[in-house]
Order: C-alpha cells, then sequence, then structure tokens
C-alpha cells in the first residue's frame, strides 16, 4: 500500500542531546501504525518534528497530497494541520475555560465565522448548526453528551483525555497523530476508542499513527509497529514479532 | 430545527444585545441621580438650593443674597502638598471677603463649593462642567497649565469666568478670553532671572530644564531675554519623573566643561530640584560655576539640608520668585493662615487669596450674576486693588500685568539653612537688599 | 577621552553597583518562581523607606543597622505575597498572566499603602516624608584612592554588590539547599527527588528576593538626593530591562545586563549628548528602546518562549 | 433644584469613552488573552491623531500658513478659537475624518505590534507594550509639529457651531454613546462567534491553538488592530471633549485604571466592563464631592482611593477571579442545538 507519511532519516539535537538519530519510517495509507518505546526514547520529539514544533537538523519528513508526495518538515504547525494531520497531546492541552462542546467547535478549520467580517453578519449560522450536530454525535458515542456544557477545568482527568482524542476527531483529517490516547482512561473506555479507530480507518478511511505506552492494548489494533529507542529505530514489524523481539524486551526492561 | 423558534432566538439575542448598552446606561443614570441627590446639599452647604445669584426668597425679612464662588483645587493627586494649604488659604479668603462686604454695607454673603481634581485634566472638565450646571458663573482653579487648557473651551463658550492663582503657561496669555491669572507669565520670571544672572556676571550659561511645558517654555523665554542682554544660553533639557537624576548631572558637567559655561541655569521643581542640587554638590566642575535657580524648588526641604547649604554657599546660589518683597498684607497674611489655620504659606498662596477677593468685588460691581458682566468688572476691580499679591492689574491678556519679582538664597541661619528673600527687580536690575553670601 | 570623565566613569560603576542589587533578586525570583513580579519594584521602595523611617523617626544612622531592618521587611513583603497571593493563585492553576496581573494589583496596593504611610508619619513627626532628603551615614568611610575621592554611597553599593555576589556564588554553587534551588530552575519536577520541597524553596527564594532588593533600596538611600514613594518605580523599567537581558534566568547574563545599561545610561547618553546633541531628556528612551530591541532580537530564554512560529518561508 | 441632567452629561461623558477602553481591554485581554499594559500607547495614538488632524486642517483650509501659524502657538490658538464656529460642515467633516483615522493610525499600530508580541510569548506582553506607551510619551513630548510638551488646546469640536452649550454638550454625548454602542454591539457579535471562541481558545493555550490550525499571528494581529483601532476613537473623543491634549495625559496609570475596570465587571464579560467602567468612575466622581468635605485629613483621600483598587484587584483574582459578571459560554446556535440534543436525550 502507498504510504501517506515518510520520514527519512531525520536527526535532531536538543543542545548536545541528541533526541532523534537517522530515524526513517512510513506510515502507509488507511494504516493503523504504532510507535512504541521507553520513556525520553523521543517518540514525541518525532511527532513534534512531523507537526512543525520542531525543523530537523538533518532529514526529510513526506505527507502525502492530493498531488502526490509534499515535503513538510519546516512548516509552520497550522500549516501541517491544514494538510490533513492532526495530533493530540500526551499532557492533554485543552482549552481550559471552554466547555467540552467549545473545545469541539473550535477545531474544525476554515469555518466561516472565524473571519472577522463574517464574524459581524451572522451568515454563518448555518455551517455553525451542522458543525454542533456533529460534534453532539461525537459526544453521544463517547458517553459524554452530560458534560457537553462543563468546563474542561471542571473534568476528571480520564476524560479530559477522552476529550482531547475525540477533538481530534472533529477535524476533516486524513492522518491523526495520537499521543497516548489511552493513558489513564478505564481498560473500556480505552477499548472503545480503539474500536473506533478502527472503525474510523474502514469507514471514512483515515490513517492513524499511534504513541502508547499500555502495549497490552496497542497491539491488538495496530497492523504495524515501530520501536524507538534512544533516538534511534529499533526495530519494526508486525506486532506480535515486535514484542517478542528480545532487544525490544531488554531495552523496555534497561531502559525502566 | 423550525425555522420559526431559531428566528425567535435569533431576535431574543439581538434585542438583549441592544437592550443591554441601554440597561446599563439606565441602571447607570439612576446611581447618579441617586448621587447627585446624595452629595448636592452637602456640596451647596444648603439643604434647600438657592438659585446662585438670585435671591434667595422674600420669606424671610431681610434676606441675604447668596453668591457661590467654584473652586478646583489639587486636594489629591501630584499638587496636593499645596492643595492642601490653598484649601485653608480659600476659607481664610472668604471670611475676609464676606467681612468686609458687609462692613461695607452689602447685604450678601459669599460662599465656596470646593470640588477636588486630584491634579487630572479631565477632572478638572467635569468639576467646571458640575458648577456650570450650578449655575456658578465665577470659578477659582485649576492649578495646572496642562488643566486650565483643557477646560478653556469650555468656560469661554459657557462664559464663566475663571481665575487661576498659579498657572504661568506663556501659551495661555490669550486676549478676551474668560480665563484670568492673578499671577504673572514665566517670560516675566525668565526676563528676571536672565537680569539676575547678567547682572552677576554671567556670560555663557547652560540652561538646565525640566522638559515639559513649564521648562521648555520657560528655559526658551529664558534664552531669548539672555540673548537680548548680551549673553549666550545653550539649552538642556532632563527628563522628568525619573528616580534619580546623578546621570544628568554628569551629562551636564561635561556640558559645562565642553562649553566652557561659567553659570549653570536650573529650571526645575522641588523633587527633581533638590535632587540635581544634591549631585551637583558632589561635581567639582559644577561647583566651579555660578547657579541661577528659578521659582521651582523654592522651599524645598532637599535644599535646606546641610549639604545643599554648603553647595549654594559656594556657587553662591541665587533663585527668583514671584513675590512682592516687604509687603505688609503679606506678612499680615501669612500671619492670620498661620494662627488661624496653622499653616505656613507656599507658593501661590497669596495669588489665590487675591483671587478671591477679586472675585468676590467684581460679582459685586457687576450688578448681575453673568459671566460677560463680572468679566468687564473684574477688569475694573483689579485695577483699584492691592493685596498680599501686589497691586493686581490685569494686561490685555488677563494676566497680572506687574508681577513683581524677588531674589532668594540660601542662607546659614542657627537652626540650620533656610531661604531668605535678599533682593528685588526694580526698573530693569536687580536691588539686592541683601548681601546673601559673604 | 570619555564625554563627562571621570564622573560619568564614576555614576557609571556607581549604577552598575546598584542594577545588580535590584536586578540580581528579580532574576533570581523568576527563575526559581515563574512568576513575573510587578511588585518588586515595592521591595526597593520599602527598602528606602525603612532606612527614612529609621533615619527621620528614630535617628539611626548606622547604614547596617538599617539595611539588616530593610531586608526584613523587604524578605517578609515577598514572603507575605507569595503565601497569601501567588501561591493560592498557583495551586489553582492560574495562567503566568493572571499571576502578573495580581502581582500588579500588589504593586499598586504597596505603592499607595507607603504614601499613607508617609502620610501619617508626616502628622506625627511634622516632616516631609514624601520627599527626603539624602542620609549621611555614620558609619560608611569614604575612600581616598589615588587622589579620587570615593563617596559613601559609592563604598556603600559596592560593598553591598560585592557581598551579594559572592554570597549567591558561594550560596548556590556550594551549599545543598543553594544546589537544591538551582534544580528547581532547571528542572521542577526533578527537584523533588532532591528532597527539599519545592514550597520551601520558592519561599526561601521569595525571602531573598525581596531582602536583597530592599538591601539595595536601604544603601539608595545615601546615594539619592531626594527619595519618594515613586523612586523603585520610576526605575523598574530599566531594572527589568537589565534582568530580560540575562533573559530573566541567567545570573551571569544579568551582571552584563546592568554593566550594559548602566554603561548606556551615563557615559552613552553623555556621549551621545556632547558629540550628536541628542537631548539628555532622551536618557530613559534610550532603555526602553533597548528593552524592546532586546525583547525582539532575543526574547527571554527562560519564559515559555514565543510560539513555535517561524515567519519567514522556506527557500 | 439639582440639574441631574447636568450631572449625567459631565459623568456620562466620560464614562462613555472609558467603557469603550474597557470594553475594548476586555476583548484584547479577557477574551483573547493579550495582556496589554499598554492601553494608553494607542489611546494616545488616537488622540493624538484626531487633535492634530482637526486643529492643522482648520487653520490650513483657512487660509493660514501653518508654517508661520503654528497651531501650538499663541497665535494659533487664538485663530482656532474664532474659526472653531465658523463652519459646522467642516467641523463635522473633521470629526467623522479624524474618528476614522484614530481608527486606523492606532489599529495599525495594534497590527504591527502584534509581531514583537508574538515573538517574545505571552509572559512578556504586559511588559513590551508597558513601554511602547513610555516610548510614545517621551517622544510626543519631543516633537514639536504636536506642541511637544505644550501639547495642542482650542481643538475645534464638531458641535462648536452650536450657540447653546447645553445642546452641544448633549449632542457630544449623544455621539459618544452612540459609537459606545457600535464599540459594544460589535465586539458583542465577535465574541459570540465561531471567531470569539478561536480566540478563547488562543487565550487558553496559543500552542494547542496553532496546531488545531488556527493561525495564531494572524488572530492577534486582527485582536489587536481591532482592540487599537477603537481605543483610538476613544482617544479621538477624549481630545475633542477635552478640546485639549498633551504627552502628561497618558501614564500608565491610565491603563491600569482600565485594568481594574475589567478585572472588577469580570474578565472576559463584556457586560461586566461596563459595570466596571460605572462603578470605578463613579467612585472617582463622588470622592471629587467627598474629599472636601473630609476637612482636614491625615491621608490623602486619592491614596486609599488607588489602594483600595489595588487591594480590590489582589482580592477579586483571589477570591472571585471571574469578576462580579462571570465570564459566560460564547452564545452562538450550536447552544440551542445542543439544549435540543439533551432534551431529545432525556426523554428518549
Amino acid at each position: 500500500m502507498a504510504s501517506i507519511l515518510e520520514v527519512n532519516s531525520v536527526s535532531k539535537k536538543f543542545g548536545g542531546v541528541v533526541a532523534l538519530e537517522e530515524v526513517t519510517l512510513s506510515v502507509p495509507e488507511r494504516g493503523i501504525v504504532g510507535l512504541i518505546g521507553p520513556n525520553g526514547s523521543g517518540k514525541t520529539t518525532l511527532f513534534n518534528v512531523v507537526t512543525g514544533f520542531h525543523v530537523p537538523d538533518k532529514g526529510e519528513v513526506w505527507f502525502r497530497n492530493q498531488g502526490g508526495m509534499e515535503r513538510i518538515d519546516g512548516l509552520n504547525p497550522n500549516e501541517v494541520f491544514a494538510r490533513g494531520i492532526v495530533r493530540t497531546f500526551q499532557v492533554p492541552r485543552l482549552f481550559k475555560n471552554l466547555t467540552v462542546l467549545e473545545n469541539l467547535l473550535v477545531t474544525p478549520r476554515n469555518q466561516l465565522g472565524e473571519r472577522p467580517l463574517a464574524a459581524l453578519r451572522r451568515g454563518w449560522e448555518r455551517e455553525e448548526r451542522e458543525l454542533a450536530r456533529r460534534a453532539i454525535e461525537l459526544l453521544k458515542r463517547f458517553d459524554l453528551l452530560p458534560y457537553a456544557n462543563t468546563r474542561v477545568s471542571e473534568l476528571s482527568a480520564a476524560h479530559i483525555k477522552l476529550v482531547e482524542t475525540v477533538r481530534g476527531l472533529m477535524t476533516p483529517a486524513r492522518l491523526y497523530l495520537l499521543d497516548e490516547p489511552a493513558a489513564g482512561v478505564e481498560a473500556g473506555v480505552a477499548h472503545r476508542l480503539f474500536s473506533l479507530v478502527r472503525e474510523l480507518r474502514e469507514r471514512e478511511g483515515l490513517t492513524f499513527f499511534i504513541v502508547e505506552h499500555r502495549i497490552e492494548i496497542l497491539t491488538r489494533y495496530v497492523d504495524y509497529l515501530y520501536v524507538l529507542h534512544n533516538g534511534k529505530l529499533l526495530a519494526e514489524g508486525k506486532p506480535e514479532e515486535v514484542i517478542s523481539d528480545p532487544r525490544v524486551v531488554e531495552a523496555y526492561i534497561g531502559g525502566g | 430545527m423550525t425555522s420559526p423558534s431559531q428566528a425567535a432566538v435569533k431576535r431574543a439575542f439581538d434585542a438583549k444585545l441592544a437592550a443591554v448598552a441601554i440597561i446599563a446606561l439606565v441602571i447607570g443614570i439612576a446611581i447618579g441621580f441617586a448621587a447627585a441627590g446624595a452629595f448636592q446639599p452637602t456640596a451647596g452647604g444648603q439643604a434647600a438650593q438657592p438659585q446662585p445669584g438670585a435671591p434667595a426668597g422674600g420669606q424671610a425679612a431681610q434676606p441675604k443674597k447668596t453668591y457661590t464662588i467654584g473652586f478646583t483645587l489639587p486636594l489629591s493627586g501630584e499638587l496636593s502638598s499645596i492643595g492642601k494649604i490653598w484649601e485653608k488659604v480659600v476659607y481664610l479668603a472668604i471670611e475676609d471677603l464676606n467681612r468686609e462686604v458687609q462692613a461695607y454695607g452689602f447685604n450678601v454673603e459669599f460662599k465656596a463649593v470646593i470640588l477636588d481634581d486630584a491634579t487630572s485634566e479631565e477632572k478638572a472638565l467635569q468639576n467646571v462642567q458640575t458648577f456650570a450646571q450650578q449655575g456658578i458663573k465665577v470659578v477659582i482653579g485649576p492649578a495646572a497649565s496642562s488643566q486650565v487648557k483643557a477646560v478653556k473651551s469650555f468656560v469661554d463658550s459657557n462664559k464663566i469666568v475663571l481665575i487661576s492663582p498659579s498657572s504661568t503657561a506663556p501659551t495661555l496669555a490669550i486676549p478676551n478670553d474668560f480665563i484670568f491669572r492673578t499671577v504673572g507669565s514665566d517670560a516675566g520670571q525668565a526676563k528676571v532671572l536672565a537680569t539676575l544672572a547678567r547682572q552677576e556676571g554671567a556670560r555663557k550659561v547652560i540652561v538646565f530644564h525640566r522638559n515639559d511645558e513649564y521648562g521648555n517654555a520657560f528655559a526658551g523665554f529664558f534664552e531669548r531675554y539672555f540673548k537680548e542682554l548680551g549673553g549666550t544660553a545653550v539649552k538642556m533639557p532632563y527628563q522628568t519623573g525619573l528616580s534619580d537624576y546623578a546621570a544628568e548631572v554628569a551629562s551636564l558637567a561635561s556640558r559645562v566643561q565642553a562649553e566652557g559655561a561659567d553659570a549653570v541655569v536650573l529650571i526645575s521643581f522641588d523633587t527633581d530640584g533638590g535632587n540635581i542640587l544634591s549631585h551637583a554638590a558632589e561635581s567639582p566642575v559644577l561647583t566651579k560655576v555660578r547657579w541661577f535657580i528659578s521659582e521651582g524648588p523654592h522651599g524645598a526641604a532637599e535644599l535646606k539640608s546641610p549639604t545643599v547649604g554648603e553647595f549654594a554657599a559656594k556657587v553662591r546660589l541665587l533663585g527668583t520668585r514671584p513675590l512682592f518683597i516687604a509687603n505688609p498684607l503679606y506678612e499680615d497674611f501669612k500671619a492670620r493662615l498661620k494662627e488661624k489655620y496653622g499653616v505656613d504659606a507656599s507658593v501661590f498662596c497669596d495669588t489665590l487669596y487675591d483671587a478671591v477677593k477679586l472675585a468676590g468685588w467684581a460679582i459685586l460691581r457687576a450688578g448681575a450674576y453673568d459671566g460677560e458682566a463680572i468679566r468687564k468688572a473684574l477688569v475694573e476691580v483689579a485695577k483699584n486693588y492691592y493685596g498680599p499679591s501686589g497691586w493686581t492689574i490685569f494686561d490685555e491678556n488677563g494676566d497680572k500685568a506687574n508681577q513683581d519679582y524677588g531674589v532668594w538664597a540660601i542662607v546659614k541661619t542657627p537652626q540650620g539653612y533656610d531661604f531668605k528673600d535678599v533682593g528685588v527687580y526694580e526698573r530693569g536690575s536687580i536691588v539686592f537688599l541683601e548681601k546673601p553670601y559673604p | 577621552m570619555l564625554p563627562g570623565y571621570p564622573y560619568s566613569i564614576v555614576n557609571f560603576l556607581h549604577y552598575f553597583f546598584f542594577y545588580l542589587l535590584f536586578s540580581l533578586p528579580l532574576t533570581l525570583s523568576y527563575r526559581n518562581t515563574k512568576v513575573i513580579n510587578f511588585a518588586h519594584s515595592n521591595f526597593i521602595t520599602y527598602g528606602m523607606y525603612t532606612a527614612v523611617f529609621l533615619h527621620g523617626l528614630l535617628g539611626n544612622t548606622s547604614l547596617p543597622a538599617a539595611a539588616a531592618a530593610a531586608f526584613l521587611v523587604g524578605g517578609s513583603m515577598a514572603l507575605l505575597n507569595n503565601i497569601a497571593v501567588f501561591r493560592p493563585l498557583e495551586r489553582r492553576g492560574a495562567s503566568p498572566s493572571l499571576v502578573m496581573i495580581a502581582s500588579m494589583g500588589l504593586w499598586i496596593m504597596y505603592n499607595y499603602l507607603l504614601y499613607m504611610l508617609a502620610d501619617v508619619a508626616h502628622f506625627f513627626s511634622r516632616k516631609n516624608f514624601v520627599s527626603y532628603s539624602k542620609i549621611a551615614y555614620s558609619d560608611v568611610p569614604e575612600l581616598s584612592i589615588a587622589g579620587f575621592t570615593l563617596s559613601q554611597s559609592f563604598v556603600a553599593s559596592m560593598l553591598a554588590a560585592l557581598g551579594l555576589v559572592v554570597a549567591l556564588y558561594l550560596f548556590l554553587e556550594k551549599t545543598r539547599l543553594g544546589r537544591a534551588m538551582r534544580a528547581v530552575s532547571d528542572n521542577p519536577v526533578l527537584a523533588e527527588v532532591s528532597g527539599i520541597p519545592r514550597d520551601t524553596i520558592v519561599n526561601l527564594t521569595w525571602l531573598i528576593a525581596g531582602g536583597v532588593a530592599a538591601v539595595g533600596g536601604a544603601v539608595w538611600t545615601c546615594f539619592s538626593g531626594t527619595i519618594t514613594p515613586q523612586s523603585g518605580d520610576a526605575m523598574i523599567l530599566q531594572v527589568f530591562t537589565v534582568s530580560f537581558i540575562g533573559g530573566l534566568v541567567s545570573l551571569l547574563r544579568t551582571g552584563l545586563g546592568a554593566l550594559a545599561i548602566s554603561f548606556i545610561e551615563n557615559v552613552g547618553i553623555a556621549a551621545l549628548n556632547t558629540y550628536l546633541g541628542v537631548p539628555t531628556s532622551f536618557r530613559p528612551f534610550l532603555t526602553f528602546a533597548t528593552l524592546l530591541t532586546i525583547l525582539i532580537a532575543s526574547p527571554p530564554l527562560g519564559a515559555a518562549g514565543g510560539l513555535p512560529y517561524r515567519f519567514r518561508r522556506r527557500g | 433644584m439639582i440639574d441631574v441632567v447636568g450631572f449625567l452629561v459631565s459623568w456620562l461623558t466620560l464614562l462613555g469613552i472609558y467603557s469603550i477602553l474597557a470594553l475594548t481591554l476586555n476583548f484584547e485581554s479577557g477574551v483573547s488573552g493579550v495582556t496589554n499594559f499598554g492601553k494608553v500607547l494607542f489611546y494616545g495614538v488616537g488622540a493624538y491623531t484626531a487633535a492634530a488632524l482637526t486643529v492643522y486642517l482648520v487653520l490650513i483650509l483657512n487660509g493660514f500658513d501653518v508654517g508661520r501659524t503654528p497651531p501650538y502657538s499663541v497665535e494659533g490658538i487664538v485663530a482656532l478659537g474664532q474659526l472653531a464656529g465658523q463652519n459646522p460642515a467642516l467641523n463635522l467633516a473633521l470629526f467623522a475624518l479624524s474618528l476614522v483615522l484614530a481608527f486606523l493610525a492606532a489599529g495599525l499600530l495594534g497590527y504591527l505590534l502584534s509581531y514583537p508580541i508574538l515573538r517574545v510569548g505571552p509572559a512578556f506582553v504586559g511588559f513590551t507594550l508597558l513601554s511602547s506607551g513610555e516610548l510614545m510619551r517621551i517622544f510626543l513630548q519631543h516633537f514639536e509639529p504636536v506642541g511637544a510638551s505644550k501639547g495642542l488646546m482650542s481643538i475645534p469640536g464638531p458641535f462648536a457651531w452650536v450657540p447653546e452649550p447645553r445642546v452641544r454638550e448633549l449632542a457630544f454625548l449623544g455621539v459618544v454613546l452612540a459609537l459606545l454602542a457600535l464599540t459594544y454591539v460589535v465586539m458583542d457579535r465577535l465574541v459570540n462567534s465561531p471567531l470569539g471562541r478561536t480566540l478563547r481558545a488562543v487565550r487558553e493555550d496559543e500552542v494547542a491553538a496553532l496546531c488545531l490550525g488556527k493561525h495564531v499571528p494572524r488572530l492577534k494581529a486582527t485582536v489587536l488592530f481591532i482592540g487599537s483601532g477603537f481605543t483610538g476613537v476613544a482617544g479621538a473623543l477624549l481630545a475633542y471633549y477635552l478640546t485639549a491634549v498633551n504627552p502628561g495625559m497618558f501614564v500608565p496609570a491610565v491603563t491600569f485604571n482600565v485594568w481594574a475596570m475589567i478585572i472588577l465587571g469580570g474578565m472576559g464579560n463584556l457586560r461586566g466592563s461596563l459595570v466596571g467602567a460605572v462603578l470605578l468612575t463613579l467612585f472617582d466622581r463622588l470622592l471629587t464631592f467627598l474629599t472636601p468635605q473630609l476637612g482636614i485629613t491625615v491621608i490623602s483621600p486619592d491614596y486609599v482611593r488607588w489602594f483600595s483598587v489595588g487591594l480590590l484587584i489582589v482580592a477579586l483574582l483571589l477570591l472571585r477571579p471571574q469578576g462580579l459578571l462571570p465570564e459566560e459560554p460564547v452564545r452562538t446556535p450550536a447552544l440551542e442545538e445542543l439544549e435540543v440534543a439533551l432534551r431529545g436525550g432525556g426523554s428518549g
């Protein structure tokens, strides 16, 4: 299958510390790919490079657009988002004093009502209603509807995590980078989340690239798994092969 | 999603939107009304509000006619230290005025309505508007020239006579307006200071001045007059409102050396002036030249410190200030203010006192409580009045025409250093009454 | 020869010492607590007024005594700020801007409290405390070096600044508590491991920051010709500029900033005035322009930083 | 008799101007998270734009050589005083033009300043703008064409030709209130729209907003353009109200006063800003009457006033950070949809 995201020998240093070294990987279209690795192995840095937070010192990042592959490293985060890549954060970065519904509604891009002149005229209300219905639909599916009018700052940690992932689903993106979506979420909800990921892939043809610590859950849903260790790619392959790889086991035990 | 409910809600939104501003205003108006009601009696000093100028009614056998004079004074804010003293001067002046007019057989009484303007332009204008609404036609104050500018258009168009006891900005020397000033403009003092410096032998001076309207205008006039007298003046502004002026004084020293100047002319207020002099005392360059100072720092406690006192003796420091020296009325006024209210007369107390008296007599002379008439009467009254601040005749701009100036020095007394008036300006030259420095 | 020599040089060093005394504690407080503290100027002013009140009301003429009292006053103010305002706000998860606004409120409050105190003191003593002359202390010597007389305030500020720098160095490098304090600024999470609670360290930081700034204020009373309740405010933007040069985290760069700003403000403006005729009144303008340039050219290191947004186009 | 109308005119005019400041500051700082400690910068630019434009054009259009009789000279001031009431059409046209230009000048300055603001990060925005304001003030003090430290005076107001002073004041008050209403409607629409929601998101976490594709730099520039523009209009109104401007009017204390208003009223709530402005200006007005009544006071009431403002800010942030009127959720049709869904869920 053709790949949607390609990372070609990317390196990134902070001060003297090597965060990524010659990392090469690719995510196939309509795939669900996992990325695991011990703490500090560079997973989040990789996400940051892909989403335009950091410019890589070396290497390239390519993303499939309508016209073919486009180089996206060095673009600004909002430009990366515009091309169809959505990310969630390891430590949730929700808008704390906005309600759950507002958090969802903020997400869609290029809303008519975001333009100052249009906002004054109110021609945006129809679009707003459509978005609201979509958001309500999503909230229903995750039993979050009762919290729709609650400020995020009043939610429990698990709910916050969930809302952040759901927020990512509000936009018509093609590639989702999920940074530890299941951390702190109870197992049942986590499974529901990953089932939805599967379902979205089947129904909408979306692609997922997921960093996750809870390997036991992750491996049941992903097609392919990469392992990072000390900024280098340690192993890759089918999930069941990878987790039985002795190097991986050692990295996880050795790395604490 | 039926459209009628949508439209209804939308209408509600819009209606709310439009209503909100109105509601807020209505609430404000209500509060304002209550406040006006609550404060009017205290402000007017009388429960039943008589129209100022109108007879208080025929119910009593011999009703006294009450005239109200509005005062907008800096009781708080930047100039509050003199504002608090001024308040007492107003009380004293109103008492004296009432006693005098009644002694002359007028059955009238003057009342003062004092409002605080916190040395702010906006509040000064609001106060004058408040006076206008009460029908008051004579307002005394505000203190600062910038405030007078802010109220000028209003008083001119409402025909309210405004007398400022302390505004000295030359830009306000405008003919045919309703603004009078019982103090001479800075141009006059600049001339005296230039004469003083020249007479004392200065040829080239650095004018070290505040970078504000007062300092800039004063320095400009000084430069002009000093040139006319055959000297050279170099202007050097410094920014105000700093915590310390050591760097400025260092620049001054460097400039004095570079220009080869033989004197420094300091145009400052009290705090900055005291600061500059205390730093200058430590500079060998600046202790070798003469120093001449405007009226601003006169009276400041910093100048009485031993450091500055010794410095003053070394550089034979002399200053000018508006003053009619050896005026028995002034001495009497000072003594009575101290006795009655326990405060020492500071700057512009005499001009304020005279402003009140002039206003009172002008109202009586005008015969009608009307701005136009009072303005004309004021000019006439001033020609025949002599008070603590001397002759009060107005020039064509409504400013004091014959301002007298004195020369002050810092002298050593048994209690420490203190200010002393040592000379006067008379017919184009300085006459020393005593030798300030040995 | 430099313009204004030697006074501009003397002033330059003089201001350098004072900026060290005022800005180092500011940098210290930001890097350990991440609070942008507008009320820093209050520490300075209250330090001055501790000395002023001691002199004016009790007749104290000992600078060390005034400085010690100032340390207590400034330190306890800062501690109180933290316990009563900053910590509760942070516990609640308030944003840094909100904490900064709170410090602005504190600043206004303390400022006018001081005016009120000066009014009360005036009422009882009949002395003018709103504008107070320079204080001559009896126990600070003047020094004569190679024909130059170094004034009392020069000696005092030099000793205080040197003492501060040495003490800070020894404290941060050589003591366990000091190392823990450095750890807090480098990595708050890691610092918890060191066994000293973050709260303790933050409290201690405030005590030192407030105290040292107040000592600077006390020393200022033998330098400046006039002390007013505005004295601290009038220089706070300069003090912040110095700390901004240090990115609000680096003590060494703060020292360099103190050097740079005092140079610009004394030698720089004198040179511009003498050679280019720039009015002396541009001195604060220069400082603010420097501040803006620094903020734009090299944004503070310790701040959350700007956006991960690059204005340049990719080639 | 108490002249209620008169009292209201003198109070409401200034209240209207301060309300515009409070509304825009709330829009910038309360809603969008730009900690604007340099409000007075845009206020001053608006005031000076209007003042300079009016006095220069009035003189030039009446055939004066402004090189020889500049508007800040005594001759210029006298001429302005005579010309003020002669040509109603000119006065009104200049007024309208000044409002537009004051909006544009202050707005563009805000637009440009959004660049350094983004560079320094949210925490340092306050200082950047505060020192920009001080820079402007010192610059104005040296800039001779606008009168340097003298400032400008005798600015012909829009209604200077109306003979009856009371009518003139009421007309001006009407204009101020109309502009206040316009500001309110614009701010309200912007806040209660997807744009307002996005701005709140930027306030909460600008990095996350950027990752959600929001063009944060452009949004901030927009906010500062609109907010500063209306601030400039308020400045122009002040210039016409006082008919005089000078650099000393634009000190940071003005900014902090407005801050106190929005913190009191409630950050993020527009109606709160109005309430805050009403309460504080009324408090000031009362002090004006009260202070002389107190007679001899040990402590100046002005100090007590400012002390209370500081205390109020701190106490509110600690005890009631939402202010008198807390921020409300963004009002859009989405709320109706949600209501329908919730009711449907309950019954179904």
